[in-house]
């Protein structure tokens, strides 16, 4: 076992020093009935080499490695430079805890204090927490802060086009505290003004909306927030953090509180984990926000320094009257985002929302040229497009991979039956990493399964 | 040696118009037939994004590292938090293509080698616990927590009775009583005895038909084995209840003895903890959850299923599933680092990972108690709670200073001020990956500290970039964002 | 936040029967039927190498790495040495399979990426250099001296002449004579004009029928450029000798002029100055040599060629190799390094790259001529040379004791005591990677160490973890290894 | 250009600090007529993006990682542990200059020391430099500093078992000198006693031999070395770094000068470069030693730290006397080596070289079994063998290597005339990281290649 110290000669030196002759004499605490009579039932110690040579064959292919990736639906197969990796995969930063002694993490929290600003400038809101668990969490998170606000716990209004994962979390998190969760079913790819009028009264707490939406189409966003408004509730607004790159910031549509999943700016993929949930508010209501703050203060010398800020509202304080339940969030994934956005800094951003843009446009006339396969809505839409075909869209992915090329989610997936013929719907996403060949061999090889 | 021009903020290092090209050109050509985004929609203008040039962003962050402690650079016995030592193997096994790469809702078939480990890791996860229902769907401990209870309260509604109450001790970690808070409970903290056990009449007392769970950590976060954890099972069964264990202390007794083995029902883990996640300067962690047979139908969505006639894996979702708390799988990343580290280890590893922890602690133990009152006795787990109130009373040294104080020697503090019951409380977790050499040197400077001047160590740290940042005005008007107007 | 437990040396770390297991069990039948070593060439026992746990030897290098000063951490602005910024990328793509785990003896079949890479590097240094013939294969700038010198020495004996001469400025780097001795030629130095040049009549009364090369730096080390290289060049023409242009200040003159434009028949590149090969602490470094087409057939082996029919890329050994100057093709790691650079910078990066590294070096003399002596005048390339002698003769300063001061600063010090022909030489490379920040803070660090109080600047470093190593008595009894009987 | 600093405001600074309009005015110092008037006909620029798309197809692939590997010939393909990696990628130390600045300088230069320690321990020589260039230039080092020391110029004895590579470097080195390279012929693989005596005369500087050889066998070093030492001449070895863990460390032969090819202790293929030189040798000869040296001393307050030592030796002071012309070292590639063996200690190292020993036995024993195959020399080896086949070895590696195995190399490679039949000759190396089944698989299709 690589990480086991004490030699026999250490050992016996210390058990002289705390008196034992055994060491189970140090687990006698542990009623002997209780205590395992067995080993583990764990498959025996492997060395280095021999994990690294097993894992080599169960993990060295398949990823988006060897396919080409057109799968969205949140998470995106966007490009990150190396000084990202090397950045964050420096020891000081990723073997540390949670900067709780200020001197003795400086490090962490001057980026983390940089992220929050990052992330207010990339939003434009006024205040970001430290990180989330991710976008999911984050919308939830978000209902629970607009109760604190305006104490309104009967009414929810979410919009059908909100992200279907995002939704089942809603569900999970407000089933049994019985809050009313209304969907505001959309037309033709968004949510009416009409539909949130009617949805919207004065139980309801927020309206919680996408942009773009699920489907991919650019929301009222505006327009549905003053609805809110006008009715007493918050606007939470759940944004794709690469969109300010080209469209309005969250801000500028006048929601209160803005979310977003921040793994394409900077994290890999993973599988869809760990992730990051950035979480952003107007300033009025910082003292009601889940998460960690982290504050620009003064030192006794008075020198400028950072500290974690409002620990009021935490559990280990609060307890069970904490803004959330968070403790460990996503640090390192939140510093990921910091040098991701120092690194290619306002171009870089506006080129790969503008890039993924321009190749979603190409993608979608070629795709749409193919009989029989359609734009789902003719509307705009930002680097993701819903495509309808004639045949189920889980056969026509699975011909399309085995094609090499990996497109969708596909609606099936989440039987979105608020979406009509949701079978033969999917979506494709593209990136900055999208080649012109790729797209071009998305269309040849689509051409082939539907025709 | 310290480099100030990089350590500036960001913003304060950025210049306008560096003009930095990151990506290449667009390769496709412009397409006009489709409808274009209305220009209401578009933005303003470009982001107020900081402007740095590639050599001064690593610098920058470079130096910010230098400001931080960690585990790889120095002794961090923080208790309750198990800082060892994270394998470089891990790191290097998590950026294989299939683990780093792989898209949520990319095809099975393109990942059965990573589903397989999942499957694998579930397997595992219930062997170390004794409890056979395993999701490794929650982010993180808390978020354990939660789902548990979640999973609990659906039970229970299935079984059609309505149970109202969490309990929990108050030497309870504080995301036990916000979990219970966030699903929806009525929360209510026991006293405990003096001796830091729970009171089992107490416990009795608050006991009835409205009792949910009872959370437990075990061991205690102040490092004690909860003796009658048998018995406050059978009492919390007796009422129909169930008993949540904490995993964040499971590192005292892997394959020594096991959740499903002394009493509880439902379980986490802090996968960042016990099986070396790195800790992430806060995260990301993964917080699997065990539970018994009966609760397993009602576990968060997804769970990888196999079949062994097709030898295939699979995602599935339990027959009354509460569904999911976040998108997606889990936390993977961190996942396969507990998987490595489980796979280098073997049982037998474990096992002795877990007594070379009790070990490390109780000698460290053995070598404070003469100048540090540790109020719960000679023996502990795998961390023990020390207190300052003596020194104080004498002296008016705190903890605060002492932890302090402990940086100038180079060693990261313990936990302070937790648990509540402890006076002064000084938490101490030396892990398993330390040497003896590091623990005498920390009990030598601990000692030493005990015996400087009071002034000296009230005026500590004296050797970092800044000392003691002034917490209590800074929350009265928060500065949170470089800038900003209220900044 | 010093952490001294952990800077130990390796060997007082060290604890006997560690007993770490590295490598899996043997997966294969012991074999009888072979003849076996006899036990006289069998090891006696186990070495007497350290024994230390994972955990420990990360963090000592962990912290050992923190007592240095690094570009990625600090301005370096040591002359002669272009420490420019080492781009990342680099790093994650020379970890490509081809490039990281190729063998040497693997089928060209196999690698016909990598040898493609390596066709298109000689092609990029040729136009570079304006001369046609180049071989990647030696290790370092002071190798591609002694290949190059080695390449002429064949051409000439091929000629049937015998050339015994290799003649140099006194401001040539060490390794131009130390190479040329190793070469087998007899040294001949010029003293050089007072300006910094190269005495054309000084050259002249030196040259005849024994002149094999004359060797020179160009811009030179005081950096400044030969004007007169054309002349120079003319003259060993005119008695059959040939000019070698030591490359190592290419950073001044990328796309700008060719040292086959200006007169040079050969030289070498130090790809680890010029084109961001990582320092590592003292190499690895890879110093490619460029020459004439009439030297090419000489070129050490083996190069890569590239049949345009089949388009296949293979090895091949120049008609007249002077054979090998080492083992395998070269210093490949490096090479691509400087590859991935070229490509990412194109013909109008390099030459943007070198206006920056001149417009720094000069911005940075006008910023601190007016404090500190700059002997050789207002406008430099690349670099310049300073010189501390007036500070010397009113305060006793020396150029050593600033060195040492600019640490405490947070900045690393320039070359010291180089070129051995001005006195206090202090010789300052910005280069073109700095910010124009950073070149403030470092001037007006120079500035206020000029003025700080004599005792304070001779007294520094004092922010180092060491003070001014006693080098003569080291050198007197060295401890060279530890524990040995002499140490 | 992603590296580019100044921005236009910044630049119309500096040019007015210094007292120019344009930049060209600072290249007036270069004659009109020698400055370039075009641009440099290269490549256009890439961003990272495309570049690291273009080197994954074009680099992706190949190396040792597809096909399994028993190359050898002095370097082999050696597991690394990640720690090694993690450590050496730190910036503090890959992007630092030669220690020069001993107080900006102590982690290299205490590294060094640890380095020269570890290889001392390694081969019971009293000093090791801080490294060379490789193994081949490490060899004629040695053979300069044995000139320095018994002042005979006339004659070097070297082993005809002598990696050809190294003979090439010593003759190309040498040619030029006049010194006269006298090769010792084998007999059946190893140099004789007799032969050895019949080369060395009181002209002979010093004979070079290897340990094991390049046929893969055991030379009677020890005696060798006594024949050498009774004429006066030293006794250089060449050894394989790996060696030591199973066989006799060089010291115990009594040989004088004592160097080896790094790569195998931490270092990757590279294709053969950069690679690490390790020298080493008796003390009383530190001072004609070639290369750097890192000394502990003492600082003005009398702490231990660590320096560049016996400078005096090197070019930039000794110019034209130095003892070498290097410069310019393998520093990264030590510290690698340093790591490796602190991470691996003296049980990881004996491991190796034992696990070596038996795979490449094992694997000699199902070669050999195959008919028409044999081992060259019935010698004793240690982890690499001289194999004979039937049919010329270019044939036979090029069809294994379609197979998916790299064996060799092969002695037609070098037209090593010096072995007879070497046309059917080619070398099997062996290391930890070849698994039963690999080698199983190696005697199947050798079976198939030569039946
Ligand atoms: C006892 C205890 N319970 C729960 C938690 C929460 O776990 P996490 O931080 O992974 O959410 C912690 C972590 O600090 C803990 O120490
Ligand atoms: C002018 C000059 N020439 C030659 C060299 C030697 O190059 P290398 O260190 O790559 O051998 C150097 C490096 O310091 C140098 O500055």
């Amino acid at each position: 076992m690589p990480y086991l110290f004490d030699t026999p000669l250490q050992r016996r030196k210390m058990f002289e020093a705390i008196g034992i002759q055994t060491i189970d004499e140090l687990f006698s605490q542990i009623p002997a009935d209780l205590q395992m009579k067995r080993e583990l039932n764990l498959p025996q110690p492997v060395s280095e080499l021999a994990l690294q040579q097993e894992m080599e064959t169960r993990l060295g292919q398949g990823g988006t490695s060897l396919k080409t990736c057109f799968l969205g639906g949140g998470v995106y197969d966007h490009f990150i430079p190396a000084v990202v990796d090397e950045i964050t995969s420096r020891g000081e930063f990723y073997t540390a805890y949670t900067p709780y002694q200020a001197e003795a993490s400086q490090g962490t929290l001057q980026a983390f204090y940089e992220y929050q600003t990052l992330i207010s400038q990339l939003t434009g809101m006024d205040v970001s927490n430290a990180s989330l668990y991710e976008g999911g969490t984050a919308v939830s998170e978000a209902v629970f802060m607009a109760m604190r606000i305006n104490g309104r716990h009967q009414k929810v209004a979410f919009a059908g086009t909100l992200h279907p994962e995002y939704r089942r979390v809603l569900e999970t998190y407000f089933a049994r505290l019985g809050t009313q969760l209304v969907e505001m079913p959309h037309t033709n790819g968004v949510i009416s003004l009409e539909t949130c009028k009617a949805a919207v009264d004065s139980e309801t707490t927020a309206i919680v909306i996408q942009q773009p939406n699920f489907l991919g189409c650019i929301e009222d966003v505006k327009g549905l927030t003053e609805i809110a408004h006008t009715a007493g509730a918050l606007s939470i607004l759940a944004f794709d953090a690469v969109s300010p790159g080209l469209l309005k910031k969250p801000s500028e549509y006048g929601v209160d509180i803005a979310v977003a999943e921040g793994q394409p700016l900077g994290t890999p993929l993973q599988y869809g984990g760990p992730l990051l949930g950035i979480f952003t508010c107007r300033n009025e209501y910082v003292r009601k926000m889940p998460g960690r703050l982290i504050g620009k203060t003064v030192d006794r010398k008075g020198k400028d320094c950072f500290a974690l800020n409002l620990q009021a509202r935490e559990q280990h304080i609060r307890r069970d009257k904490a803004t959330s339940n968070i403790c460990t969030n996503q640090g390192l994934l939140a510093l990921r985002t910091t040098v991701f956005l120092a690194t290619i800094g306002p171009r870089g951003l506006t080129q790969m929302a503008t890039l993924s843009h321009q190749k979603a446009r190409y993608a979608a006339s070629l795709l749409t040229s193919i009989p029989g396969v359609s734009l789902k809505f003719n509307r705009p839409f930002f680097r993701e497009f819903l495509l309808q075909t004639p045949q189920p869209s889980a056969k026509v992915l699975a011909a399309l991979a085995d094609k090499g090329i990996n497109v969708g989610p596909d609606l099936a997936r989440f039987e979105m039956t608020n979406v009509n013929g949701w079978q033969n719907c999917f979506l494709v996403a593209l990136t900055e990493k999208r080649t012109r060949t790729e797209i071009e061999a998305l269309a040849k090889a689509l051409k082939e399964v539907v025709g | 040696m310290r480099n100030q021009t990089a350590t500036q903020l960001l913003f304060e290092m950025s210049q306008a118009d560096r003009g930095t090209i990151v990506f290449p050109e667009s390769d496709v050509p412009e397409v006009t037939s489709l409808p274009a985004i209305d220009s209401s929609f578009l933005a303003s203008g470009p982001l107020p994004l900081p402007e740095i040039a590639e050599p001064d962003v690593v610098r920058h962050f470079v130096n910010l590292s230098t400001l931080n402690m960690s585990v790889d650079s120095h002794f961090y016995p923080l208790g309750s938090c198990t800082m060892k030592y994270n394998p470089k193997r891990h790191e290097r096994l998590a950026r294989l293509p299939q683990a780093a790469t792989s898209h949520p809702y990319q095809p099975e078939n393109q990942i059965q080698g990573l589903l397989s480990i999942l499957f694998e890791m579930q397997g595992m996860l219930a062997e170390i616990s004794g409890l056979p229902g395993v999701s490794l769907h929650p982010a993180a401990g808390a978020q354990g927590e939660f789902t548990a209870l979640l999973t609990a309260a659906a039970y229970f509604k299935d079984k059609g009775e309505n149970r109202t109450r969490v309990l929990f001790p108050s030497s309870a970690h504080g995301t036990n009583p916000a979990s219970a808070a966030l699903a929806g409970f009525e929360c209510v903290q026991l006293a405990g005895g003096r001796d830091g056990f729970v009171d089992l009449n107490e416990l009795k007392s608050q006991l009835d038909e409205r009792a949910a769970v009872f959370m437990v950590t075990n061991p205690n976060t102040l490092g004690l084995f909860e003796r009658d954890i048998a018995k406050i099972s059978e009492l919390l069964h007796s009422v129909g209840g169930l008993v949540y264990i904490d995993g964040a202390n499971m590192n005292a007794i892997l394959g020594k003895t096991r959740p499903g083995d002394f009493g509880g029902d439902m379980m986490h883990y802090n996968v960042h903890k016990t099986f070396t996640g790195p800790h992430g300067a806060g995260g990301p962690g993964s917080g699997p959850i065990a539970v018994r047979d009966f609760l397993a139908p009602f576990l968060p969505a997804p769970i990888v299923t196999h079949d062994a006639v097709k030898n295939w894996y699979s995602l599935s979702t339990p027959a009354k599933s509460i569904g999911q708390v976040r998108t997606f799988f889990g936390n993977v990343g961190i996942l396969l680092r507990g998987y490595f580290y489980i796979r280098t280890l073997g049982g037998k590893g474990l096992r002795e990972a877990s007594e070379n922890a009790v070990l490390n602690a109780n000698y460290l133990l053995s070598q404070v108690k003469d100048f540090l009152e540790v109020p719960h006795g000679d023996r502990c787990m795998h961390e023990f709670v020390a207190s300052a109130k003596k020194l104080k009373d004498q002296s008016g040294v705190t903890t605060m200073d002492i932890a302090k104080r402990l940086l100038d020697y180079g060693f990261h503090a313990p936990t302070v001020y937790f648990p509540l019951v402890v006076e002064e409380a000084m938490m101490m977790e030396p892990t398993e990956t330390e040497s003896l050499q590091t623990l005498d040197a920390f009990a030598a400077a601990l000692r030493a500290i005990c015996s400087e001047p009071p002034e000296l160590v009230k005026g500590a740290p004296h050797s970092t970039a800044v000392c003691r940042p002034d917490e209590v005005n800074a929350a009265r008007k928060p500065v949170l964002c470089w800038g900003a107007p209220n900044c």
